[in-house]
């Protein structure tokens, strides 16, 4: 497709997608998983499974538990680590022909230090994006999440150690999100992603126990849509660097929606379970919506939401 | 070979019994890759309720492009899907996972209860076409359920292959009155070499792991968990490893729906 | 009914509800609405829409938008006002034969006060649910919702007021919930309910422009299930009064849920307007569910949840 | 009289046009105290989304227990509603609201545009029963819709009654070649003192209260708004009241599931 005319591109400085659709942490894999779906070429980023320092083993099952339109994970940040990552995973994204985010999380500042260092060495990665957000390990990186200190320090700390674009993600599970969104400005982060999932629950009532292995778990899905969305038009306002807008994301419209609502770029998640393509579909939608609102450009979409 | 996505025209609906159905669906680029074994997912609804894909072994595959699911209505989405009809569309993602593997065993057993049996009847046409000619080999199939009318319908598609099909019922309304697992013993000579290929409950299965452990046959077991993606990009299908797979792999849990379904019941951490 | 045989009573301190069943203020009208499709006697309980001193008109339509199993609405608040209410309410609801609970909210700590102060006064109400979440209303409401402070400060002023029974109405949108609930017990409360609705929005893609009046709304339904369950159940670890859970509650199975992680009630909100009959087919449902299972009492299911 | 919740059987699906469906319920506890106006809540599926049930306008009650409503396939709803089957039962709520009032104005106007047309049969039946032996009556019928195809099917409906109905349609197909309201000037001698029945798109109504108050006719509206309960239970179907509605009442909202659909076109501020 000739960049010019889609006029679906944006800039993260001097990160360029060629579209807002990216994919979000844990639901596409490494790529490869999706790569018989879908033209991973045709997809303005893709952020891969968070990776830590060393492996993680994730939670024990059940991990996943389908809610009403949406589901609950606790896979506990399973991982391979990032030196497998780097040795066994990189070969094939740095042939895709699109931005590789790489996802990373930590149980100290210092972790977050070191694998931005690493990843820094590495080639092939466009961004890196800080997960400090996950509900689902007990150690530091609930904390990190909902404290806005910690936010800046963990972005201050990944920017000292690498050159790379530096998304932040956010959590929802606070009470004004624009504080750790500026926080994370603050710090010298390139941008925010927001939302991660909501911390929620089920029971099994034959068995009176939790559902997930890990009692609790992150709730992600249509569901939550509304709540990221106003979360997102929140932070938009009040910061200015770019906002990847997430959560729920499966539609064309539901992607306009957030970049009407301030975000330069979308991820999808669930849905891309729900409907494999769906990423490609929301590509394909956003370049139909600009012919027909004869719009030459995504940017007179974004943020464009009218009050 | 890689799964795809495609819409699949629904060509029958078959009510087996009140809550067993069986779907056939064209879809070419599924069936003409799919091994026994390996599984689809299908989305029950476009809306957003329920929201997952629901997996389904591959239960009969031909060569004019059809495929078959069997199933038992459980839930939302099987309630849903019992009741689609001909001429609609599903969309279905596969083949999913790994299937059952071949094995220089002459002595085959398939054992199968409940909805276990689905894989089975795909599986055996697969053995018989491969063993043809082969005189020394010996195919037994050993069938459970609660009530006869699960299996009468499956009956005679296991049946006009040739094979010895050994019954058994939760309430003795047809052939043995018991669990199937009892069959083993019944039918099997354990001096013989087998090869175990079974589907169904997980206390089933692991009845059926420990036994042939016992007897040092072979055994390849198709578990079920709960699963979001089916490609190993979600991690949410984690399966506890045994001790002795954990040796040669620090990670402790395999994943159902890319590892397996089908596993050597010697790597599965029965609990 | 014979109430023994039913053993689905529970008791709030001196206050006793034939079974833990009760309907979520804003969702149910004044009772009256729903009486050609439920036999409100049949209910343990019915909370009002939300009073304030003064009629209320609230906000611009639209009011109400569909989302993925669940609803956003921004009515506003809008109410007749406490006196009003008084006299043309409470006739009908003196005489249906259940609790009548009614939510109270105010624009600072003495609007609360005096609404307390009033009802006290007021023949055939059980007990005062204090509404300090509703994320609609700009004024005083949002703050009193989010801080701890405030959460104790209002409540010991209504306690001061009245001696009703008092439940404090928790909002999900903070960081840590068992903090608002802590204050409500400290400051004197006699119970917690939770959830008020999550903060959300939604987008008309065509006209770009917000679908509610108010920009912003509350989410509510199904969608919010696994978020309420998780703060009810954190709650029910912290406190030792009573936790009344909402949020979502549409089956029998839904209730049980909520009172395994430890409510001792429950409040079912927009499954009204899904199936106005919901409330009476739970308590029917949870008879059956004790009798199934040979229970002798409800109070063998509440915080009955096996770790 | 109080709405009531029942399971009614579907005893008809016509499909009118590609994407208009006639549905005809048995609902006898509805249909014996349905008026002309009301509406119903029907909830399009037992799963979560969408959730909300959809409010439809009562189009024919019948002496004999049932019930129809005519819609146009718009969103998700409409469409899961659209292909239920004959024997299937729906899940309704009704009657609700007030429905249209009777008027001493002799000479009566009924004006229906799209899917506004609904209401307006039942209306019209309603109406020739009343007014059967009353000499002096005179009843117009003024139809509109975007083509032919969404009148067509309805008009023998209306004409079996021997009422005088005309037609327009934006393509020009049927009737004549424009907006239905302009076919007020044209039918409807301005000195005579009509009461005009109207149902249809926001713009349409305004226009028809705007000609009504210049020409001192009587003007009743069927308004819709989202509704998430139909009973005044949830506010949030809030309807701005006229300045002069304001006066004699401190509330600026009129709540449409309650206090309408039908108003006295002078009681809505028109935006
Ligand atoms: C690889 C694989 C192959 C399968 N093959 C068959 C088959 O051939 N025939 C057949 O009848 N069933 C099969 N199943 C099980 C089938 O997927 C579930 O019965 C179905 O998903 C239930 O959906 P539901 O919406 O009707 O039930 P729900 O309402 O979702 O749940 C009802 C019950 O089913 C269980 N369940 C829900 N989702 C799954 C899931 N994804 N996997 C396993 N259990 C689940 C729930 O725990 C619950 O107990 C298979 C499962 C897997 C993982
Ligand atoms: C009192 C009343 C009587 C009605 N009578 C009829 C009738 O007789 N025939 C008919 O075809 N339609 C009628 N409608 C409109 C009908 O309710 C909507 O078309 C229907 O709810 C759309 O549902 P959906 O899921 O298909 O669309 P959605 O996917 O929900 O939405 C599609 C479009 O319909 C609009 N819409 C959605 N819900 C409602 C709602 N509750 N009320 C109004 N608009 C809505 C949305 O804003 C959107 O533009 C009536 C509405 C009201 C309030
Ligand atoms: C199975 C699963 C695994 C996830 N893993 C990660 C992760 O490793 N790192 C991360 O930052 N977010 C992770 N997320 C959160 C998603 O990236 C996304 O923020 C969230 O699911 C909301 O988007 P959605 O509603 O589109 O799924 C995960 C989500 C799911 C469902
Ligand atoms: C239309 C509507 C109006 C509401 N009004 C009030 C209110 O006046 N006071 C209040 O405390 N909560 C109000 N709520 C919140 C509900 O009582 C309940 O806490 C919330 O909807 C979550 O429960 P649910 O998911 O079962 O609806 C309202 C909710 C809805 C949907
Ligand atoms: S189902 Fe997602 S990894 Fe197996
Ligand atoms: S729709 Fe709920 S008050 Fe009118």
């Amino acid at each position: 497709m000739d960049l010019k005319k889609a006029a679906l591109n944006v800039n993260f400085g001097s990160l360029q997608l060629k579209n807002p659709v990216m994919t979000a942490s844990g639901t596409f894999g490494y790529g490869e998983e999706f790569s018989s779906f879908v033209n991973l070429n045709r997809l303005g980023g893709i952020v891969v499974k968070g990776i830590s320092l060393k492996p993680r083993v994730g939670n024990p099952p059940p991990r996943v538990a389908e809610t009403a339109s949406g589901m609950l994970n606790a896979i506990g940040l399973e991982n391979v680590g990032v030196e497998k990552f780097i040795s066994e995973k990189m070969e094939f994204l740095r042939n895709i022909g699109t931005n590789v985010f790489v996802n990373v999380l930590g149980d100290s500042v210092d972790d977050y230090g070191r694998l931005a260092e690493r990843l820094n060495d590495t080639p092939g990665i466009s961004a890196i994006e800080v997960n400090i957000s996950c509900p689902n390990v007990k150690k530091g990186g609930v904390a990190f999440g909902t404290d806005p200190a910690m936010v800046e320090a963990v972005t201050r700390e990944v920017k000292s150690k690498c050159s790379l674009p530096v998304f932040i993600k956010l959590s929802p599970n606070v009470t004004d999100i624009t504080l750790t969104a500026r926080a994370a400005e603050q710090g010298g982060a390139d941008g925010v992603s927001l939302i991660n999932t909501l911390l929620g629950m089920a029971i099994d009532v034959r068995s009176r126990r939790p559902i997930l292995g890990n009692v609790v778990g992150g709730l992600s899905g249509p569901a939550i849509k509304p709540v990221a969305l106003r979360m997102v038009w929140q932070v938009a306002k009040q910061v200015s660097i770019p906002v990847i807008g997430i959560g729920g994301i499966t539609t064309t419209e539901d992607a306009i929606e957030f970049l009407l609502a301030g975000a330069s770029a979308v991820q999808v998640g669930t849905a891309n379970f729900v409907d494999p393509r769906a990423t490609e579909n929301i590509v394909e939608g956003l370049q139909k919506y600009l012919e027909d609102n004869n719009l030459s450009s995504i940017k007179e979409v974004i943020g464009k939401l009218i009050l | 070979m890689k799964p795809v996505q495609l819409k699949a025209e629904v060509m029958r609906n078959e009510k087996l019994s009140s809550d067993i159905t069986r779907l056939t669906m064209m879809a070419r680029d599924i069936a003409d890759i799919a091994k026994p074994g390996q599984f689809v997912m299908i989305r029950p609804t476009s809306c957003y309720d329920p929201l997952l894909r629901r997996p389904f072994s591959l239960h009969q595959v031909t060569g004019d492009g059809l495929i078959e699911i069997l199933f038992k209505v459980v839930g939302r989405g099987t309630r849903i899907l019992s009741a689609v009809e001909v001429g609609e569309f599903l969309d279905v993602v596969g083949p999913l996972g790994k299937g059952f593997l071949d094995s220089s065993r002459e002595n085959i057993c398939l054992l199968g209860g409940g909805m276990g049996i689905a894989p089975l009847l795909f599986l055996a046409k697969w053995l018989v076409s491969k063993k043809t000619g082969d005189l020394n080999f010996n195919i037994v199939v050993l069938l459970g359920a609660a009530t006869d009318s699960e299996i009468l319908p499956l009956l005679d598609d296991f049946e006009v292959m040739g094979l010895n099909v050994k019954i058994a019922t939760d309430d003795g309304s047809l052939g043995y009155h018991g669990f199937v697992t009892d069959l083993l013993s019944k039918n099997l000579d354990p001096d013989n070499n087998w090869i175990i290929y079974s589907c169904g409950p997980y206390p089933m299965l692991k009845k059926v792991a420990g036994i042939s452990r016992d007897n040092n046959w072979q055994c390849q077991v198709s578990l079920e968990t709960i699963m979001a993606c089916g490609i190993k990009a979600c991690l949410g299908c984690a399966l506890p490893k045994s001790e002795s797979m954990k040796l040669t792999d620090t990670q402790p849990y395999a994943h159902v729906c890319k590892d397996g379904p089908v596993f050597d019941a010697a790597e599965v951490k029965w609990i």
